[in-house]
């Protein structure tokens, strides 16, 4: 591999396991301080576990071997793979497990028994997050093999993560006092901290996904960083015009809205496209969280307002944008002269990602609600995850 | 005039003003403190270290009221602060002998 | 002794404070609190929620003073805390039936 | 009744406790405060800036306790937050008419 | 373009975008607690308008062309970037756009109001940034042309934010309370934190300038950050000499002095000229720090002594210690043999950001002012921008 | 030097920068309140005078001439380095040496007089950390030569500024009130923070110090990345064994004992072994613990038990794991046929860095103890270092 190309590709890496903890303090702001810590471990907490499950088994079933629906053990053991795929593209890969099931967090904050939440994600991180990096990055996955396009996991990280969060929601229910009590968040600086770190390391998120230092590397930041600013203009006009108010959390949720929704079409659109894109998230989303009110589900952070549907938005939208003249390994949609073929790949992904994820998702819940145990019990709720799950304080005079 | 200091729950103090502007509590002041009694306290682990923590976050509410509705007050704090559980705290009434609104000068009934 | 307890706007603190220390009070302390009453409290916006926040930040101020001073006392801190719109807060006394200087144990009128 | 407060300096506060404890004082509420007085305050610079900052950091503590009692805390208190260095803080006494606990209802004597 | 070259400006570009949120927790943890989110949310907000601005239009009048004054409109719409400059410098130059009007918000902190300082820095981005980029890097502005040097930004970015955030400061006034009330920082650590994420975002931002992963980004980086080093060192000498004290805040302001004085310099100096040229940043800008009291201006957080004259007093060294022994393009100061020549371009160039950044600022202010409204009414500035502007509150119990 | 290999250690350069500020909240966090601008200052202070001794002599007594025990002044005051070394080496090495002392600083929080400590760190910079990294990294160094590995800093580092952290409590003595007052950690989400960029920080360490964007520095990126997630595993375990929790702090420690275990390691092992060198390293440092409360020592954050232990560690791990299949330019250990000898060798230079340093910082500390004084009067410890030693203060409401 070239030394530049590795170079971009180390530095990706780097800048998407920075992400973790952008997303804890992303989501930790918005919490209630008894559940801050309980919050950033969570995320943290996937660095380590999710990490060296990748290396023992995870990687290998993604990216080992070329079959429709799962990869094989070839890679297992961190065997092989430097003179196979390689080192870089293993660690680059990594970074994407670990941040996936952190994702989840968001929807199920305050209320999720450490342990139960641990061996949560180590099974879905094999069960579920392997198979559809495999259908939807390796050369032999049925997804990448019908068409469709996902440059850097629209289906394969944010729709899988977002539905997988409405399904553990959907176990678990809502937290104490949701819908009666008001819990806003108790360090909005902190969620600003963590946007900006999640703006930044998403460049390596997207443009390293070209898995190169070129052209499309460097169209891909562009386009990321360009959804991202008007996935926040977007948020905030809407939210002006309904409520009065600009606000920086509104500013902070529409830029990610935004990020979202360009990940899968990073690499594959030009010119206005990233623009479209990110202020169509940047409203949809916002839109979102109205149905999220009348659903009356605790999705406490909104990972299903921004994850699943700012997800669902760009893979479909990818349908219309993509253009061939950005990216020749691509294809061109609806508003490229590329008709409604890729608009129907994508949308089958989608719902192909959907339907898997949420059932097997579900299923996991309910296995470990019902063994280990996936919600604390309600003193433990009333007291914060801080003091029940870690026996810790956040914050000391 | 009669100063009413209830130390709650916190997560009680909402149910609390709602109960008393329920019974025509027009104002009251409430600060963040810790309390030490039979409730007790918990651990906390810091690498390996525990340490006892004595205090637990509670909330302190002052209203000073007309004598009139002293008892009323008291016992809606005490019907609203209660879980029935261990830390449920305590409410004193103390006397006043003058109050007055700053806005207007306004002294006794008509600054309360 | 009295002890005159005010709850008074935040930025009024130094205002106050001065005109005390000019009256001649050498003491005094004072706490961040949260306040209910006729000023109401505002609404805040989280993602397309809107809260009702009751209450307003106030600060406390309490100082014991001589029997003969409280009405200066008071009088001084209405003053310099009004600002003659709602929520400018109270001022109440309350008897104190002893004092005692922790540094000397000197009590009464040699211990404020 | 009588409610006890004391301000004293935060570093005390535990071993206050201590001794409170020592002494069969089975409750207590403590808050963060700022107090102002002889112990004057410090400068601080910022960006060649120097701000005099007037206030420093207290604790207040309250108990309510039997009047039987009321002398052996202030004593306790008084022993056990002095340094003998300015600042150490105050100690006051006011009577309490009523006290109630709020988890059993019970009254005087038998709540605290 | 080379692969190593694209690794490095696009790695450049993340870091620089990364300093806008750094800037806003320098800037808000010196604001006090009911501004924090105000001040965070002027800064972030600039990475949304701007980037739309820079695709639509702002890239294309710096960047588009060969006039003296301005460019054209070549490039509108991000159209014929990625065949033309290329999608990395259009990045890397988005994320100097972006951060430039951020830097007035220091000046003018606790008493904007968000929808007039929309307006301001969305015109002022295009009438202002714009040309003046356009000036200093573009091969036929007349900086440029000249033979004036600015690697980095001292003049288009250091001296145009800093005059122009004394220019609004005359429109607005000063902060109510200013001079009589204490209003002393509400969260050091922020800005520490902040000047951390500055430091090393600005490797990008200068050693990214050269825009090729050679010899002179290297020299740029080691430049930027000896400069950073030495500013510190400077500042806490006189502020010890001066208060007998050496503080926290004076160590991150000092570094930024010399990261600021450095910019114009960091490809074109060598040996200990960084190290001469962040001291006497240091020392000089705390210096200034005095004329503002004097002014009885109220540069809130010092965006005038430490933006102005740090980007005044780099612009003008270079004169001095430029040497083409370290950099063939460029050129040689007074002490390498060069002359007065280099020094008289500076000044040149500096009085001629100056004119027209001032000028052209105040009227855009004075503009927003008369229409939108450019400050809060005195009731929202005692409550604070949080809850007037934004309707939320930074911190809960 | 090719493009790509200079973006790399650009990049690492300013990751490991960003390390400094990381490592500064990491412990800021632990400190109490009245202490986190003085634990902050002292860390960022380390990026200002070290970086400047570092141009004037540091680099040079550590990379000039090829002797056995220390460099010379070939390249002192950045001369000749450009066109020797190069500027991208000095840049990426600066920057250890500017983190390597303010490793100190957490096991002497609480207590330090400022100038004490600015004199320490200057004298030790130049006595101690000088030498020992010529010693290891410098062809003719004598740890060089002898054949022991030290990838990036096991030794030259953790070892150094562990022992020298001892040696300068042993001078100091315990906080006020240690053993009887309970210090808990004041914000622990600036721990969490700075273990996120020391994270993020610590791939430009180790894979930086491949000094090139190879197939070494992937594998070092992935070892890395992997000793800090199986070092945060191994620490929760075992804690939730003898605690009964999983804790917040306790999955930062474990991460970091990880990332101290594996850096002599990383670019010359390979396969699972990082996983089985962080497990080691989490569970050791962990144990380590208690030792310290047998010591009645107060290292106050714990730098022994994680630097120290975990330095020592790693260095005598890599004699078993090292594999000349990763690297070619290594060496075999114990398991991988090599037999004892590279165990020895690495034996061998612990106990030469643990004499040297442990000694001579013992000697440093005395006499700055004795002339300018190394410990704030009591007085000053009572109000806390903010504002005795810089008065200032931290948060205000
Ligand atoms: N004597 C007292 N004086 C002042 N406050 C008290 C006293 N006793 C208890 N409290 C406050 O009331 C709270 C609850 O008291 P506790 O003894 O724990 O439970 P309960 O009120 O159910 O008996 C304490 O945390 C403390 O804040
Ligand atoms: N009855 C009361 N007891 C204790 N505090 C009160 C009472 N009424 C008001 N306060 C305090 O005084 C503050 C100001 O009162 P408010 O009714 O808002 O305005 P005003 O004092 O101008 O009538 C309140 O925020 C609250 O802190
Ligand atoms: N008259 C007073 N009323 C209320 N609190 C007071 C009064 N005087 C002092 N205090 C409190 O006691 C603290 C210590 O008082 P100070 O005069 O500094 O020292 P000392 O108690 O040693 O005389 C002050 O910081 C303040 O909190």
């Amino acid at each position: 591999m070239d030394s530049g190309d590795t170079a971009w590709l180390l530095t990706s890496a780097a800048l998407v396991l920075f992400m973790t903890p952008g997303l804890a303090f992303f989501y930790g702001g918005m919490v209630r301080s008894k559940n801050i810590l309980g919050m950033l471990m969570q995320n943290i907490f996937a660095m380590g576990i999710i990490s060296v499950i990748w290396a023992v088994i995870g990687f290998s079933l993604a990216f080992g071997g070329d079959g429709p629906l799962i990869g094989n053990f070839d890679y297992a053991f961190v065997y092989d793979i430097a003179t196979g795929p390689g080192m870089a593209f293993f660690a680059f890969q990594m970074m994407f497990a670990v941040i996936t099931p952190a994702l989840i967090t968001g929807a199920t904050a305050d209320r999720l028994k450490f342990s139960g939440y641990a061996a949560f994600i180590a099974i879905w991180s094999v069960l579920v997050y392997s198979p559809v990096a495999h259908w939807v990055w390796d050369q032999g996955g049925w997804i990448f093999e019908m068409g469709a396009l996902d440059f850097a996991g629209g289906a394969a990280i944010h729709i899988n993560a977002g539905i997988a969060a409405l399904a553990v929601v959907a176990v678990i229910g809502s937290r104490r006092g949701h819908g009666s009590e008001p819990m806003p968040p108790h360090n909005l600086p902190f969620t600003v901290l963590g946007t900006g770190i999640l703006w930044f390391g998403w460049f390596g998120f997207n443009a390293g996904s070209a898995l190169a230092a070129n052209g499309v590397a460097a169209q891909a930041l562009v386009n990321t960083h360009l959804a991202a600013a008007a996935g926040m203009l977007g948020w905030l006009i809407i939210e002006k015009l309904k409520t009065g108010h600009a606000t920086t959390l509104g500013a902070c949720s529409g830029a990610v809205a935004g990020l979202v929704a360009i990940t899968p079409c990073a690499g594959f659109v030009g010119e206005m496209s990233p623009i479209l894109i990110g202020l169509t998230a940047g409203i949809v989303c916002y839109l979102a969280l109205q149905l999220k009110e009348r659903l009356r589900l605790d999705d406490s952070l909104d990972v299903i307002a921004v994850h699943l549907v700012g997800g669902l938005l760009g893979t479909v939208l990818l349908g219309l944008f993509a253009d061939t003249a950005i990216n020749a390994d691509g294809a061109d949609g609806l508003f490229y002269g590329g008709g409604l073929e890729l608009l129907k790949d994508q949308a089958v992904a989608a719902a192909g990602v959907l339907i898997f994820s949420g059932l097997l998702s579900y299923g996991i819940a309910v296995a470990v609600d019902k063994t280990i145990g996936l919600r604390v019990d309600s003193d433990s709720e009333l007291i914060g995850l801080d003091q029940s799950q870690h026996a810790e304080s956040a914050y000391q005079a | 005039m009669k100063l009413i200091t209830a130390v709650i729950k916190p997560f009680k103090l909402d149910e609390v003003k709602d109960a008393l502007k329920a019974a025509g509590i027009a104002g009251m002041t409430v600060g963040e403190v810790r309390g030490f009694g039979r409730q007790g306290g918990h651990t906390e682990t810091y690498r390996g270290a525990e340490y006892q923590i004595d205090f637990v976050p509670k909330v302190v509410l002052e209203a000073v009221v007309d004598d009139s509705q002293a008892d009323l007050v008291v016992d809606t704090i005490a019907k609203s602060a209660a879980t029935g559980k261990i830390g449920d705290g305590k409410i004193w009434v103390t006397d006043v002998e003058r109050i007055i609104r700053i806005r207007t000068g306004e002294e006794g009934t008509d600054a309360v």
